[in-house]
């Protein structure tokens, strides 16, 4: 056994939900961690989900998984080799153990025998390696395929698969946890992408895209202690007012995303509870460090005083989250610098960097849609007021939320963003702050920053970890180019008749999408 | 009645024409659209590798006109190919959610024309009074409120705790038609408000204006009661414009809905064509194109045809 | 008056009726006082010019008024039913019962929508007097005395499918469906060709003998209603003028106005010397033969027109004469043949033609209301011409305007700034010969021009016309139905029968023996001021 | 009781409704030379209760800077304060002062949909005009180009122009206008046929008169009650269209305030029985109803039944 940070990798950039985010850093190997409940839980009744995202043109393919929908969707047919823990640890799941070489480049996995599909079919090592495969090869149409690309090859062995790894990464158990790799069944060695086939906790009995899908447990399911619910239906509702409407008049049992404009009116609504869950989501606005003004330091800092994040935390999140600090890194997670100055709204500092910039004043135009994050367009309003304060005009230009991805962000100079988080340090960093990082959305090269990214992520010595990370933290937030006014707490809501555990997992919304196994009703 | 045929013959060729031409447009702006398939489908998660190994899968690679012929071939011989996201045949992806559409519509039209025909008369026979003034003030107010404003005041009327309709008027498996009915009455009431101030205030219009012609007078010299000289004396002479409007709202219901379709949940034409829009999925938007293209062009021609049907001197040429 | 009617009781009574109509907001007395006494089974003839108010006193009779008028004083009685008083349910059960309306214009007053049998049907069943299937065979049988064609089928035709006549004679059966005591004539006949008017006429006449119907007959023609009434009220402006047996009345008129209206017919152009031989006319039409699409309406056509000479084209509806017009204009090019102006040939199609060519020659229409665009001014509307022809700008144009309006007999100051709603009848028709003159035109055709006006109107604007001839050198044609129209102002005549022209020359010989025999129907068609012309004709017809 | 209640305060706005009508008239009537009285004392209640409501709506729109108590876009306190004295209508979901963004809100709603229904009227009315009077070839062109354009769904139409060309005010503008203009030209079309067949046509053509001459003297002043009435309906729809388009994502640019757009933000309260939206949306209603009301009456000027 080795002792060693572990890292997981929802390393998706895309949908709602993105990155796995883990609160605590050190974790256990092996198959340990037990699940602890509040109450009893009960069996029986049908869990009916209504959620905000979900479109007619999603599909059955892994690969291609990118919404709640698809997402709760994939947890609830399928199992996976690891699982995140409500504590945001790494768990086996049908991975019985796995063991690392001393390296960390070759890892065995040993699977869990006797685990039965909706289909009757018997899980096999077969099975696991045609299951990843899917997402390789040069052909791979998978959003996963950078995740998996570092596997060069796959040996059975019994029930163990052998995975060699082109360098060592001590987080792979994580990496396999991911959303986009599920374990199907396989025939001669190759699965059906679009089968509706799974060995998780309920078997598909009707699914329509962008509509819903129902569920009916999988009585073979191996794990006791989990899925209470005898049936799941998940629902499709795009409009915010549609879906608390439908939780109010008890049509759903549980909403996963709620309006906050109106939330604290909800709340009061009887029988409501509101769940929110503090994790590592936070909303950015990324300026491109290449293009001018951004590329002058002075003007970034000037734009980061002029943005009042306390309003922003108070009128878009309607308070359901914290301030950022223009840094990724969550006030939870364990190399969070307790010493950063925090910014605040401070219309002559901001002066003051115009003046070292020397203007006087600026013009600049924010390219924001919702579909950044909840809210963006409001935010850019709520902005622009302030920065006129501090002499910055800034001209909110609302893109249309179609096509905003490939369009405005990494487009446009300067627009907005959001990050799911990542449950480690460097994973976070390396993801979107390194030099040449395919999703370093403000093109951002800092020499000492990326000699640290390295340094750190070979460095074991928990101190000097903590002084790097402390000084990552501190470059990016002054010199960086990424505004991040905001973390947002993943806010949904549910009947009071709905039970969970005592700690909801942050990793995803719907404790990580593991709602229909973990929950139950009272 | 030979030249009413011919005029359906030759209707019908301008309808195809039309719908060529609509595809073409769908066509045309869709490639307008900014991004294509590949891109969106991968969205944040797009690498050039990936999406490159997309578009080659798909022949996206392909130039535009190619692709259109190809397309276009296809549906000539009645294939609409597949869904580029999920690969399943446009049919099967569309068939369900236009029986759902049309029922929806269906239903509105139900309440809708009926009740508009009957407001529309009696306003023209107390034109000026305060019911023909308030009749067409409320119409004119609920036209003039957003449609998912309508909407959100009836499911908070209606529906809310304890509500006696539901909010959602989604339905899975095949529920019995009282059940249909009853869950998507509040999308079909909001239609109905939606639509019902056109066709009356065009029937009092139509009626209005035929008050003044001579046969009107005689019928009423006649002795004949003020309701029946509005029923069997106007109103078959104002069938026209009145046939006409019905037809355009009826268009509406078919294509216009997807404000609606989002509020109640419905799973419809009109949402399907929005996410297929959003991710460019060619074959699905003009498939839908084609269906809401038709319904408009079939709704017309059947209303030149009642319309010519209702008038003598077309039907019966000396 | 009760003593020169056998004793017949009394049927209705109008006493000091005054009627008012509205204009915008404000009501104005349209008929001052009248007193009316009817008996069972008589005819009472009123007449009088529009405006005179005799639409609106016959309605009165049946208690009913137009959309913006009003009984403002007086009393009807009817049968000793008080109609002031009776309530709309009472009023409603009379009417097509037992007072029944036969309208101006059959084919607008049958809803288009409705076979002729179910509208005859109509009022029969839904007063209750007798059942569907009674009321059709009751119709076949009415249909029949009114000498209409086929009178089994007919009730199943449309009214679009009927020609003019027929319809008239279909209202009057339809207005007999009931029995009723009394029926409305509303100048039945006006709207239609001499010829058809005959039948009409005569089928009336013995269906109100044969049921001993009362009827009050309205015609603004003296020779028709001396056919029809017994007696005759003569209305001007809503005041009755005077009141007289039909003899009487034609024989010894009192009042001026009545003497008026029978001197009417008294205008007659001077005989003009024949044109010299070598002289080129100004417009020939050269055998033309036009058509709508398949269909030839104009069979080679031939005739010329002089200098100062107006050559009248006779014919009823569909004779084609208008299409003629349409040709010279150039609005229809022709098949065959050609049009020459002053000896060139004229391009056929008007678009071809050059703006003089377009000048030389003008028109003015019979529908002056149609013919002048609502909503210009008369400024604009003569104007127009004058501006784009002769290129008059500013005082020069207004002054012309002015001197034009002097020539058509119209205050300018007061009329200039005008709208066309603002003008009467008459007056409209004269602002389109203004229209035609500002142009400076040397030739003018004149499609029916007076048919649509009263006949001191029409009077009034023949002399206009006539003077303007002399004038300025004009040459017109004449397009009419009307042969007393031709008498007064025409030089030459060319009378046409179905696209053809069947008989022409000077005036003088056209009504002199021998006649091709179309033109003898025609002359002998037209109505004459002698009570028993009507009854002469029918007799000498049958035995003829 | 509670329907009691209801049924007695809608008589009183009713009766203070025409009231206000009235009171207007009689005003105007005095104070306004010859011509328009004539025309004002033929109008009813409805009518005139209209005018006063538009020219107030006029007023407010252009007047809105001294009117409204705060900026448009300032944000002056929490989100959905209740009303008070400060905020007589309370704020919006940013803090906003929703009176004032109501009166900001005349001016750019309704600014915007004359803009809009202004221009769709003006390609839509000479487009027509000019297939009914050249007729044949052209006719059929422009008349098939319209089905083309009549046969894709407005909305989606609208959708997919706007996600090409951008929401800038002056796009947004264009194409609602262009797409309304296709229920224009059918209008304006079927008219000016009913009207080329005139005696007084016929004798502009043999004059030699051009076809703009032709068009714009002769046929358009004919043909304006029927447009005049369409331009009634047409121009509320457009807030409708803003709407329907910011319900999707797709609206005016923020922070502008546009009734339309203002109901969206706000929608979600409904569901919690808080009217703030509906002011908005009673802004639009109540223009709408006024605007035909006024259009209700010329048309019976026009249509001559005196009754």
């Amino acid at each position: 056994m080795m002792k060693t940070s572990l890292l997981s990798g929802g390393v998706s950039r895309r949908g709602v939900l993105k990155g796995a985010s883990a609160i605590g850093g050190a974790a256990l190997i092996g198959p340990m961690g037990a699940r602890m409940a509040s109450a009893q839980p009960t069996r029986g009744g049908t869990l009916r989900v209504a959620q905000a995202h979900g479109s007619t043109t999603d599909s059955m393919d892994p690969g291609s998984w990118e919404n709640d929908f698809t997402i709760l969707q994939a947890h609830t047919r399928n199992n996976y080799l690891t699982e995140i823990a409500p504590d945001g640890s790494i768990v086996p799941e049908l991975a019985e153990s796995w063991e690392a070489s001393s390296d960390a480049a070759t890892w065995t996995l040993t699977i869990r025998s006797g685990v039965q599909f909706h289909s009757g079919h018997i899980l096999t090592a077969e099975d696991v390696v045609a299951s990843l495969r899917h997402h390789m090869g040069e052909d791979s149409t998978s959003a996963a395929a950078p995740i998996v690309a570092p596997i060069t090859d796959m040996r059975v062995d019994g029930m163990n698969v052998v995975f060699t790894l082109a360098s060592g990464n001590a987080d792979f158990p994580f990496v396999l946890s991911d959303y986009h790799l599920p374990i199907l069944p396989s025939t001669d060695g190759a699965i059906d992408p679009m089968t509706m086939d799974g060995c998780g906790p309920y078997k598909i009995e009707e699914l329509e895209f962008g509509v819903g899908a129902t569920y009916s447990r999988h009585d073979g399911y191996w794990k006791s202690d989990a899925a209470y619910f005898d049936a799941v239906e998940q629902i499709v509702i795009h409009d915010a007012a549609a879906r608390q409407n439908a939780l109010i008049s008890g049509e759903v049992d549980y909403i996963d995303s709620a309006d906050l404009n109106t939330v604290h009116l909800l709340q009061r609504a009887p029988g409501v509870v509101v769940l929110s869950v503090a994790g590592n989501q936070h909303y950015g606005l990324p300026m491109d460090t290449r293009a001018a003004p951004f590329s002058d330091n002075n003007i970034r800092m000037a734009l980061k005083y002029a943005i009042d994040r306390q309003q922003l935390v108070d009128t878009i999140l309607n308070g359901y989250g914290a301030v950022g600090n223009d840094h990724p890194i969550g006030s939870g997670q364990l190399y969070y610098n307790t010493e950063l100055e925090q910014k605040a709204y401070d219309p002559d500092r901001a002066r003051y960097y115009l003046a070292q910039a020397g203007v006087d004043s600026l013009d600049v135009d924010i390219h924001l849609a919702d579909a950044a994050f909840a809210g963006a367009v409001d935010a850019g309003v709520l902005y622009s007021e302030t920065a006129a304060a501090a002499g910055i005009n800034l001209n909110v230009v609302r893109e249309p939320n179609d096509g905003y991805w490939s369009n405005v962000w990494m487009q446009l100079p300067f627009c907005g963003t959001y990050w799911g988080g990542r449950p480690t340090q460097d994973l976070m960093f390396s993801t979107a702050y390194a030099d040449g990082a395919p999703w370093n959305e403000t093109y951002w090269s800092h020499e000492r920053f990326n000699e640290l990214l390295l340094a750190a992520r070979a460095e074991l010595n928990e101190d000097l970890r903590r002084d790097m990370y402390f000084e990552m933290q501190q470059i990016c937030s002054d010199e960086g180019g990424a505004l991040i006014p905001m973390f947002a707490a993943y806010v949904g809501a549910h009947s009071d008749a709905l039970m969970h555990g005592e700690q909801v997992a942050s990793n995803w919304r719907n404790d990580g999408h593991r709602i229909a196994e973990r929950w139950w009703f009272a | 009645m030979s030249h009413i045929w011919s005029m359906i013959a030759k209707r019908l060729a301008l309808g195809l024409l039309t719908l060529f031409i609509v595809s073409l447009l769908i066509f045309g702006a869709t490639e307008l659209l900014p991004g294509d398939f590949a891109e969106e489908f991968l969205g944040q998660a797009a690498t050039p590798e990936t999406v490159a190994a997309i578009r080659r899968e798909l022949g996206l690679d392909l130039p535009m006109h190619t692709r259109y012929i190809e397309w276009l071939t296809g549906v000539l011989q009645g294939d609409f190919g597949n869904s580029l996201s999920n690969r399943r045949p446009v049919i099967e992806l569309i068939s369900t959610r236009l029986g759902n559409t049309l029922f929806l519509a269906l239903y509105a039209a139900a309440i809708a024309v009926p009740l508009s025909l009957m407001l529309g008369i009696l306003a023209a026979l107390f034109r000026n009074s305060f019911f023909d003034r308030f009749s067409n003030a409320s119409a004119l107010t609920s036209i003039s409120f957003p449609e998912f404003f309508v909407a959100y005041i009836l499911i908070f009327w209606l529906a809310g705790r304890g509500g006696m309709f539901p909010s959602m008027a989604s339905f899975r498996g095949d529920p019995s038609m009282a059940e249909m009915l009853y869950r998507t009455f509040l999308p079909a009431l909001t239609l109905t408000l939606v639509v019902t101030a056109h066709m009356m205030r065009m029937t009092r219009a139509a009626i209005i204006n035929l008050l003044a012609s001579p046969y009107i007078e005689m019928a009423r010299l006649k002795g004949m009661k003020p309701m029946r000289v509005i029923v069997k004396h106007a109103l078959p002479n104002a069938l026209a414009p009145i046939i006409n409007v019905i037809a355009l709202n009826l268009a509406y219901l078919i294509t216009g809905v997807v404000v609606v379709e989002v509020v109640f949940v419905f799973p419809g034409l009109g949402q399907l064509m929005v996410d297929s829009v959003a991710a460019r999925d060619m074959p699905v938007v003009q498939a839908v194109a084609l269906i809401f293209a038709a319904a408009y062009v079939l709704l017309n021609l059947t209303a030149d045809v009642l319309a010519t049907l209702s008038n003598p001197r077309l039907v019966h040429r000396r | 008056m009760t003593e020169q009617n056998n004793g017949k009781p009394v049927l209705l009574t109008m006493k000091g009726l005054r009627i008012e109509g509205r204009s915008d907001e404000t009501w104005s007395e349209i008929v001052h006082g009248i007193d009316l006494t009817l008996h069972k089974g008589e005819v009472l003839g009123l007449i009088g010019e529009s405006g005179a108010g005799k639409s609106t006193v016959g309605l009165a009779a049946m208690g009913f008024t137009r959309d913006g008028c009003r009984i403002s004083g007086g009393e009807i009685v009817f049968d000793g039913i008080d109609l002031m008083k009776a309530s709309e349910a009472t009023k409603r059960d009379l009417r097509g019962k037992r007072i029944a309306y036969v309208a101006q214009s059959a084919a607008a007053s049958f809803n288009p929508a409705h076979k002729l049998m179910d509208q005859y049907c109509e009022a029969p069943v839904q007063h209750g007097v007798m059942g569907r299937n009674e009321a059709e065979s009751d119709a076949v049988d009415l249909y029949r005395r009114m000498q209409l064609p086929e009178p089994d089928v007919i009730g199943f035709r449309y009214p679009h499918q009927v020609s003019g006549g027929q319809l008239q004679r279909a209202m009057t059966a339809m207005a007999m469906a009931c029995r009723p005591d009394l029926i409305i004539f509303d100048e039945p006949t006006t709207a239609l060709d001499v010829t058809t008017q005959i039948e009409v006429l005569a089928a009336i006449r013995n269906i109100v003998e044969q049921f001993d119907t009362a009827a009050i007959y309205i015609t603004h023609d003296l020779a028709v209603v001396a056919q029809m009434a017994d007696r005759i009220k003569v209305l001007l402006k809503g005041d009755e003028v005077e009141e007289a047996d039909t003899r009487s009345m034609l024989s010894a008129p009192k009042e001026d106005y009545t003497k008026s209206l029978w001197a009417v017919r008294s205008h007659a152009r001077a005989e003009q010397p024949p044109v010299a031989a070598d002289k080129t006319p100004v417009v020939s039409v050269k055998n033309i033969t036009a058509g709508y699409g398949a269909v030839d309406v104009l069979m080679n056509v031939n005739f010329d027109i002089h200098e100062r000479r107006t050559v009248a084209v006779v014919g009823e509806s569909g004779s084609g004469k208008s299409t003629t017009a349409r040709v010279i204009t150039g609005l229809l090019p022709p098949r065959q043949g050609e049009i020459l102006f002053d000896g060139k040939v004229l391009p056929p199609d008007y678009r071809r033609r050059t703006r003089d060519q377009l000048r030389q020659a003008q028109m003015i229409y019979q529908m002056a209301d149609t013919a002048l665009n609502p909503k210009l001014r008369i400024r604009e509307l003569i104007g127009r011409p004058a501006q784009m022809y002769l290129g008059l700008q500013g005082k020069a144009l207004t002054d012309r305007i002015r001197n034009l309006l002097d020539l058509i007999e119209l205050e300018p100051d007061d009329y200039i700034d005008r709208l066309p709603a603002e003008l009467s009848g008459g007056q409209k028709q004269r602002i389109g010969i203004a229209r035609a003159l500002a142009a400076e035109p040397k030739f003018i055709i004149c499609d029916e021009v007076t048919s649509a006006l009263d006949q001191l109107v029409a009077e009034g604007i023949l002399k206009l016309l006539d003077k303007l001839q002399t004038e300025f050198d004009l040459a017109y044609m004449f397009i009419t139905h009307d042969l007393a129209t031709v008498k007064a102002i025409a030089d030459e005549v060319v009378v046409m029968k179905e696209g053809r022209v069947v008989e022409q020359g000077p005036k003088s010989e056209m009504f002199q023996p021998p006649h091709d025999p179309y033109t003898e129907l025609l002359l002998s068609s037209v109505p004459e001021m002698d009570p028993d012309w009507l009854t002469d004709l029918l007799r000498e017809r049958e035995s003829g | 009781m509670g329907f009691l209640t209801g049924l007695f305060w809608f008589v009183v706005v009713i009766a203070g409704c025409m009231a206000a009508g009235w009171l207007f008239r009689t005003i105007a009537i005095a104070v306004t030379p010859k011509g328009v009285k004539k025309e004002l004392r033929t109008a009813p209640l409805t009518a005139s209760f209209g005018m006063l409501m538009i020219i107030i709506y006029i007023f407010v729109a252009i007047f809105a800077p001294l009117i409204a108590p705060f900026p448009e876009r300032m944000v002056v306190g929490p989100e959905y304060m209740p009303w008070d004295q400060v905020h007589l209508l309370g704020t919006d979901n940013l803090g906003r002062d929703m009176l004032s963004r109501l009166i900001f809100g005349a001016r750019n709603t309704v600014g915007i949909a004359f803009a809009t229904t202004a221009l769709a009227f003006l390609i839509g009315s000479i487009l027509g005009l000019l297939a009914a009077t050249v007729g044949g070839w052209l006719d059929q062109v422009l008349s098939r180009a319209v089905d083309v354009l009549m046969a894709i769904p407005a909305l989606i139409f609208s959708l997919l122009l706007l996600t090409i060309f951008g929401t800038s005010v002056i796009t947004l503008i264009l194409v609602i206008a262009v797409i309304d203009s296709t229920r224009v030209f059918r209008l304006a079309r079927s008219v000016a046929l009913n009207i080329v067949v005139m005696d007084y046509i016929e004798a502009a053509k043999l004059r030699g008169e051009g076809l703009w001459r032709l068009i714009t003297r002769e046929i358009l002043p004919n043909a304006m009650a029927p447009l005049v009435a369409e331009f009634g309906l047409r121009f509320c729809f457009v807030f409708l269209a803003i709407s329907a388009l910011s319900f999707l994502g797709l609206g005016l640019q923020p922070p502008m305030a546009d009734w339309g757009s203002m109901v969206k933000e706000n929608a979600t309260l409904i569901a919690f029985g808080d009217i703030t939206p509906l002011l908005p949306a009673v802004a639009i209603a109540l223009l709408t109803v006024s605007v035909n009301f006024v259009v209700d009456w010329q048309l019976h000027r026009a249509s001559g039944l005196k009754e």
